[in-house]
């Protein structure tokens, strides 16, 4: 009984730990696109985030400073995104593409200048499990901050007309290429949160493929959440439980494999039972503003 | 060789990692300490190519190979083929694979017996625990992984016969986070000592374990008991790194061997690190017992599995 | 105070393309002016329009304006999945510290609704509106930032008449108060009636300028430098039965279909009149297929499966979709593709593997001659067209052979009054060579022109079945407006 | 070329420039030896031409479905089922016809994966992306699993086929390179899809369902017809990609077949316009860069990274070009 409880109740922490980076990406992706532009970056600020975190923390011995580098990373990258998807009309899909490329190359490469040997970094100042603990937080509060702030501010009214039709945006005498590139930047400042937590709230450390694909999960989630950050959250969350789940089902004469598979293949069965209700902003992806006639 | 500004020859060293890449601080790194040694200690110049993909191992070693290295290290078996095929079409190059099997008349070859390792780390797994229960985390559920986890579980239950061994897997060698969720699972499962043998994932675990009282793992490859002191009983030593040298050694003394050289306990290419941390928890008489399963091994009173099918028959050899 | 709203010199404008839209076009709009602008398809009205609001950039000229601009484009621009009040506040919403004070721009809404007397229901969904709605949507939007000066681009080929001579009264209530007016349309009653000024565009170039008082003949003269053409004669009456809708229900909430019986001949045109709303967009979606229904429908004797627009195609249906750039007309493609689309699968354009050019490149050009369709080449994106000519396009693919049952949904939407003469002729030729034609529309004008008999659509059923003969504006009026009595 | 063009350039070469110093390299050098590596000799461009035919594919199959509006973000994967079934067939088939065998088994396993993505977005509505990129990890999964378990090749230690014999190698363009037949198959297959995209009935009813889904349906396009088939022929033509990698490049199956080129190949389609004939000078160009990077890193000490680095560089270039500009994927 008490095995059982205890059981249950790492089963609820490891779910957390697993849901934080995931969810932070997510609404970061969230942002992103409920304001038109698709963020396929989100890998690559995951990335950027947990290393620019690594490197300031193991130089300043500060893993707060850390934190900040690794948010401002991922804001940079998410700046570039918004930048070039609405200044120079670049196609969404191709720009984060190429940021993907870009961040993981270059963190790899900065492993190499900033601790002299390839692959992985040193162990750095962390946050340790107290920060651990609060960035959870933090992600759960970011969600339903995300929510009221979409939902009921006129700034998050403003942001989802601009995935909607920027072009309205435009009428109404907002810009919407500035709207579309704050959205990006402060997106890819949560991703890159997400980052910090992998690097420096989980681990004290960078290591090349270190996000192993949880951008990739976060995007899903998005979808899976119908864009919206409450249901980005509950996505995310699923995810963090099955693969939770899967760690504790793997037993000797199963297939390890066939545990691995768990989260993924319940994303399949979802996709078909979610019998498309969700829709996508109108405008998202859409890389200029409409003609207007 | 190539001779440098002043005249003098210089030995060219280069090394091509498989798709897991360096940083792991075990297999891979290892290999690297072997090279950078030779750089230091030998003089030599030397380069490292990563491989991204399977597709990769052929140009890599070619392009060595083109750009005169006199030495070429392909590490890991995965790249057995390649470097058949690379050294027949460079037979005035030399090459050294880790882990596989030579066939071409340049190239020398290495192989390990993990499971020799991993036997004394199980048996050690299952005196220092107190809850009977010990657990193996391994990067990719790969057979090379296997003979790990099967000289692993033997060495375990050639101590405790109803120990328990929990087996789990990362399923790559490089989600360092996964690696560490991982070994807390496998710590909440009431293992308290687990051997890691993950790769960069494997961080995560040895991350873990430093965070967690009353919990011990063993590490792999290379020397990894500072990353934990105190935490970590042992690592399993896997020389590549003294292979590595060995071989750059060699180069410059041309003598450098054809044919697969298998090493193990015996020859010295497994070993176990001298618990220099761990002595408070490792006691005397387990040492004891580790250098007498060490000799029986050497003796070959004791054959380690290599493969799970092999570890249901293996039977304990002391009762 | 200056004595002029908007001063537009000299105004040039070449779009990429190399299409010389506007080629040296002088106007000057006074404070409490109604401004219209007239002109063929094409003629550079939207461009100039556009260039006038600032959305535009001119190749060359100069643009003064007094104040800040208003505009209302030719195609709505609003964002479908908000709420009215959004839209119509977006950019300027109240506020109650760091929320939305949802309570006040609900009731700032729907008071500015009241004081124009454009009626909208602020909670709304967008997408859920039809076209009229929505024009007055995007109407009030503008009117929230009370400019200086409006500029609307055909505001009124959405609305039905009634509607359109409420928005102009808004409108003069408007230049009464000092702001001035510019307003592209095609219907030169409304010109003649409420305009101080109109300026008739043709080809880029001013053609005439006229006064308040000027008559409709005229300035449709001066628009296309010739007589209106006649409309076609309509020859005998065939009768073979050839579409049949029974107990159609349709769609939900106000404009759903309620049990709708129709039938309409062979070499017959059916005209559904009706406020809009009353279900005209249901009953036009249960045909082609798009949208599910209850009840049947029969064509030729065989009845059409519900949700598939393709056996429809294949039994002889053709559509003049309402929304020309939403449901018609892929705007990326050229006029060539356009006008393949539907027909991709049967000969003489596919049934087989390959799509065959040669018989695309004829059908193409006969239709952009027979509809008289303005566009650079064949190969001209749609998206380069005007407004005007992407409907005649639209109208022409559906009547580029000689289809089984024609529905054509508002089929002279934005056509200029030459064109739209001639695609009545086109229609009327049609029905002469046994075409079954329903014709949906909001013009009751057009309905009296074309049909043969019209059927009034009030709640999504039938209130009254008039015959050609028979029109009488008052009771068709009447019934439109649920006064029951034939 | 452009004003912003060559601003492009500049940035890309001072960023290059300066991350090779920070690597503590020459930057001629290190650009001298990624040409060299890439177009330096008759070795260097056979090698290349390997690369543009191992990108051409995933590219084409990614264009194929975006021409469809359906964005196949898991090529790589249906490169792996692709070339294990490849791998599979080539190792076991008995006599004549191995290679045919195993190229038409990857392909058809690659159409599998894609038509699982398909049918779930043709019968449920479900997100391709989100389908493509489950499948992509379940993809090496399943490789992993079926290798290091029932399928394991004999003295195998890790997750691989045994190699293929000779009869199932794709037949070399030159001696003493891995230059096969694998990219004349690739152009020839870019030149078809032109075919059949600009030519068809099917093409013009997929782009048509991929620029404006509501006009295609009211114009009698199945849309979900052509999700299905477009995410089919997707999968086929990536899983045909991994296919000849492993009768071509490999002559045996390993999971780690693919660099990713399943998201550079998203790259090259858009950057080629999405149109097949485009994106073989868009993959020769990438493949350009891939290749000279190993020599880059041999010779000039520059780590790869720093190439990935330029390339997701010059990739945002090129987005941000209004030229290459194609209107993303519609939604449902
Ligand atoms: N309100 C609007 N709604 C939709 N599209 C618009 C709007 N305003 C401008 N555009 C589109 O943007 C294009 C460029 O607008 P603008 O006149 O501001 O030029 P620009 O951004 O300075 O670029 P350029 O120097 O090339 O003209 C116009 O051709 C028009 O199609
Ligand atoms: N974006 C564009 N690119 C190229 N040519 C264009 C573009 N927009 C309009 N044109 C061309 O410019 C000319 C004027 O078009 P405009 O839309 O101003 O006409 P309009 O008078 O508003 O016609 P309509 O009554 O049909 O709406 C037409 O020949 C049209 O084909
Ligand atoms: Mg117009
Ligand atoms: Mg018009």
């Amino acid at each position: 009984m008490n095995d059982a409880f205890a059981g249950a109740a790492s089963f609820a922490a490891l779910t957390l730990v697993k849901t934080a980076p995931i969810l932070f990406a997510a609404l970061g992706g969230v942002l992103c696109e409920r304001s038109g532009v698709v963020n396929i970056a989100l890998e690559g600020q995951l990335a950027a985030g947990a290393f620019a975190a690594v490197v300031v923390a193991g130089a300043t011995g500060n893993p707060l400073l850390g934190l900040v580098a690794g948010v401002v990373a991922g804001a940079l990258l998410g700046f570039v995104l918004g930048f070039a998807a609405t200044r120079f009309a670049a196609d969404h899909i191709v720009a984060g593409m190429g940021l993907n490329i870009f961040a993981l190359g270059a963190c790899a490469f900065g492993i190499v200048v900033a601790f002299r040997r390839p692959g992985a970094s040193d162990e750095v100042a962390a946050l340790g499990n107290a920060g651990e603990a609060a960035l959870i937080a933090v992600a759960l509060c970011a969600a339903l901050g995300m929510h009221a702030f979409l939902y009921l501010t006129p700034w998050g009214l403003r942001l989802r007309a601009c995935g909607e039709n920027p072009a309205a945006v435009r009428d109404a005498g907002l810009d919407p290429a500035r709207l579309r590139t704050i959205a990006c930047t402060l997106g890819g400042g949560l991703t890159g949160l997400g980052g910090v937590f992998l690097a420096l709230a989980e681990l004290d450390l960078y290591s090349d493929g270190m996000t192993a694909g949880r951008g990739f999960i976060a995007l899903a989630a998005v979808i899976f959440g119908g864009w919206t950050p409450l249901g980005a959250a509950a996505a995310s969350l699923v995810f963090g439980a099955l693969s939770a789940l899967q760690f504790g089902l793997q037993r000797s004469g199963i297939p390890s494999e066939a545990m691995q598979a768990l989260p993924y293949l319940a994303a399949l069965a979802a996709l078909a039972g979610l019998t498309g209700r969700a829709r996508a902003p109108q405008a998202d992806g859409v890389p200029e503003e409409r003609r207007f006639d | 060789a190539r001779h440098d500004a002043s005249g003098k020859a210089v030995i060219r060293l280069a090394m091509v990692t498989d798709t897991a890449g360096l940083g792991d601080k075990s297999f891979n790194d290892s290999a690297y300490a072997g090279l950078t040694a030779a750089k230091t200690q030998l003089d030599a110049d030397t380069t490292v190519l990563e491989s991204k993909s399977a597709a990769d191992y052929q140009p890599n070693l070619t392009v060595l190979a083109d750009e005169e290295y006199d030495e070429i290290y392909a590490i890991g078996f995965l790249m057995s083929k390649d470097v058949e095929k690379v050294a027949r079409n460079f037979p005035k190059r030399h090459f050294a694979l880790i882990d596989g099997t030579a066939v071409e008349p340049n190239v020398s070859a290495v192989v390990f017996r993990e499971q020799e390792g991993a036997f004394l780390a199980g048996a050690l797994a299952a005196m220092v625990s107190k809850t009977h229960v010990v657990g193996f985390l391994g990067g990719m559920d790969v057979p090379l992984l296997r003979r790990f986890e099967a000289g692993y579980t033997a060495g375990a239950r050639e101590i405790d016969p109803r120990v328990k061994v929990l087996v789990k897997y990362a399923g790559s060698f490089d989600d360092v986070a996964a690696g560490k969720e991982l070994a807390g699972v496998l710590y909440d499962q009431r293992a308290d000592v687990i051997f890691i043998a993950a790769g960069k994932s494997g961080l995560g675990a040895i991350d873990e374990t430093r965070a967690r009282p009353n919990v011990y793992a063993i590490g792999v490859d290379s020397d990894q008991d500072a990353l934990a002191k105190g935490k970590i009983l042992t690592s399993v030593l896997k020389r590549v790194d003294v292979a590595v040298f060995r071989l750059a050694e060699e180069a410059i003394a041309q003598k450098l061997p054809a044919g697969t050289e298998e090493v193990g306990l015996r020859e010295g290419g497994i070993a176990l690190t001298p618990f220099t941390y761990s002595r408070a928890v490792v006691h005397p008489e387990m040492i004891a017992t580790l250098k007498k399963l060490r000799a029986d091994i050497i003796a070959g009173k004791i054959v380690p599995p290599k493969t799970r099918e092999s570890l249901a028959d293996f039977k304990p050899v002391t009762p | 105070m200056d004595a002029f709203a908007l001063e537009l010199r000299g105004i040039v404008k070449t779009y990429a393309g190399g299409v010389r839209a506007l080629d040296g076009v002088d106007v000057t709009i006074a404070r409490g002016e109604i401004h219209a602008l007239c002109g063929e398809n094409g003629a550079g009205k939207t461009t100039l329009a556009a260039i006038a609001a600032g959305r535009l950039r001119p190749t060359s000229g100069s643009v003064t304006r007094a104040g800040n601009a208003g505009f209302v484009p030719q195609h709505p621009h609003l964002v479908d999945r908000l709420r009215v009040w959004e839209n119509v506040l977006l950019g300027r919403e109240p506020r109650r510290g760091l929320r939305l004070d949802e309570r006040a721009a609900r009731e700032d809404v729907a008071a500015l609704g009241a004081t124009y007397g454009l009626p909208v229901d602020p909670r709304a969904r967008v997408e859920t509106l039809d076209a009229g709605a929505k024009q007055r949507v995007e109407i009030l939007r503008e009117l929230a930032r009370e400019p200086a000066l409006l500029i609307l681009d055909e505001p009124t080929s959405a609305l039905a008449p009634a509607e359109s001579d409420v928005l102009f009264d808004v409108l003069r209530a408007l230049a009464a108060r000092g702001t001035a007016v510019l307003v592209v349309t095609h219907d030169l009653g409304d010109v003649a009636a409420y305009a101080e000024r109109i300026t008739v565009l043709r080809a880029g170039r001013v053609a005439a300028r006229f006064e308040r008082g000027a008559q409709p003949a005229a300035i449709a003269g001066a628009m296309i430098g010739g007589e209106l053409p006649a409309l076609a004669a309509r020859t005998s009456r065939a009768t073979a039965p050839c579409f049949e809708a029974r107990g159609l229900e349709a769609g939900s909430g106000a404009a759903a279909l309620r049990g709708f019986d129709l039938e309409v001949r062979g070499g017959e045109i059916v005209g559904i009149a009706g406020v809009e709303g009353n279900g005209q967009r249901p009953l036009a979606d249960a045909i082609a297929g798009v949208a599910p229904y209850r009840g049947t429908l029969h064509l030729d004797g065989r009845e059409l499966a519900p949700g598939r627009p393709a056996a429809r195609i294949a039994a002889g249906l053709r559509t003049i979709a309402a929304d020309r750039q939403r449901e018609g007309l892929i705007l990326d493609w050229s006029v060539l593709e356009n006008l393949a689309l539907g027909d991709q699968r049967r000969a003489p354009l596919g049934g087989g593997l390959t799509l065959h050019r040669g018989a695309m490149r004829d059908r193409s050009a006969s239709v952009v001659e027979r509809f008289d369709v303005r566009a650079p080449s064949l190969d001209a994106r749609v998206s380069m067209l005007s407004g005007g000519n992407q409907q005649k396009l639209l109208a022409g693919r559906a009547l580029a052979e000689t289809p089984r049952l024609l529905l054509a949904c508002e089929p002279t939407r934005g056509i200029d009054v030459a064109a739209a003469a001639l695609l009545r002729s086109r229609l009327i030729e049609a029905r002469n060579a046994g075409v079954a034609v329903l014709a949906i529309s909001l013009e009751l004008d057009e309905l009296f022109e074309i049909a043969d008999r019209i059927v009034v659509l009030f709640r999504g059923a039938g209130a009254g079945e008039f015959e050609r003969g028979a029109f009488d504006r008052a009771r068709i009026g009447a019934a439109m407006a649920g006064v029951r009595g034939r | 070329m452009t004003r912003s063009a060559w601003a492009a350039l500049a940035v890309l070469a001072l960023v290059g420039a300066g991350a090779t110093l920070l690597a503590g390299a020459n930057p001629l050098a290190a650009f001298a030896a990624l040409l060299r590596g890439a177009l330096g000799g008759p070795q260097q461009i056979a090698e290349t031409l390997v690369q543009t035919a191992s990108l051409l594919f995933p590219a084409l199959a990614v264009a194929f479905a975006l021409r469809a509006g359906l964005f196949n973000i898991g090529a790589d994967g249906q490169a792996v089922v692709g070339g294990l079934a490849a791998g599979l067939i080539g190792a076991a088939w008995p006599g004549a016809g191995a290679l045919s065998a195993a190229l038409a088994g990857g392909t058809l396993a690659g159409a599998v994966w894609g038509a699982l993505a398909g049918a779930l977005r043709a019968r449920f509505g479900g997100s391709e992306v989100i389908a493509t990129l489950m499948l992509n990890i379940l993809a090496g999964l399943l490789a992993t699993y079926l290798l290091s378990g029932p399928l394991r090749a004999p003295g195998a230690d890790g997750p691989e086929t045994a190699t293929l014999p000779a009869s199932a190698w794709l037949p070399l363009l030159a001696q003493d390179t891995r230059l096969s037949f694998a990219l004349p198959l690739a152009v020839l297959l870019a030149l078809a899809l032109q075919f059949v995209l600009a030519r068809t009935v099917y093409g013009f009813e997929l782009r048509a369902a991929g620029k404006a889904p509501e006009v295609a349906r009211r114009a009698g396009i199945d849309l979900g017809a052509v999700a299905f088939s477009a995410l089919s022929f997707s999968g086929a033509i990536a899983g045909l990609g991994g296919a000849t990698i492993v009768t071509g490049v490999l002559h045996r199956f390993n999971p780690a077949l693919s660099p990713g080129y399943g998201f550079i190949g998203i790259a090259v389609a858009l950057v080629g316009g999405l149109e097949p004939l485009r994106i073989i000078v868009a993959a020769f160009g990438f493949a350009i860069l891939q290749s000279g990077s190993l020599t880059m890193q041999a010779f000039a000490h520059v780590p790869r990274d720093v190439i990935a680095l330029l390339e997701g560089l010059a990739i945002v270039a090129l987005a941000a070009r209004r030229a290459f500009v194609a209107r993303a994927p519609v939604p449902p």
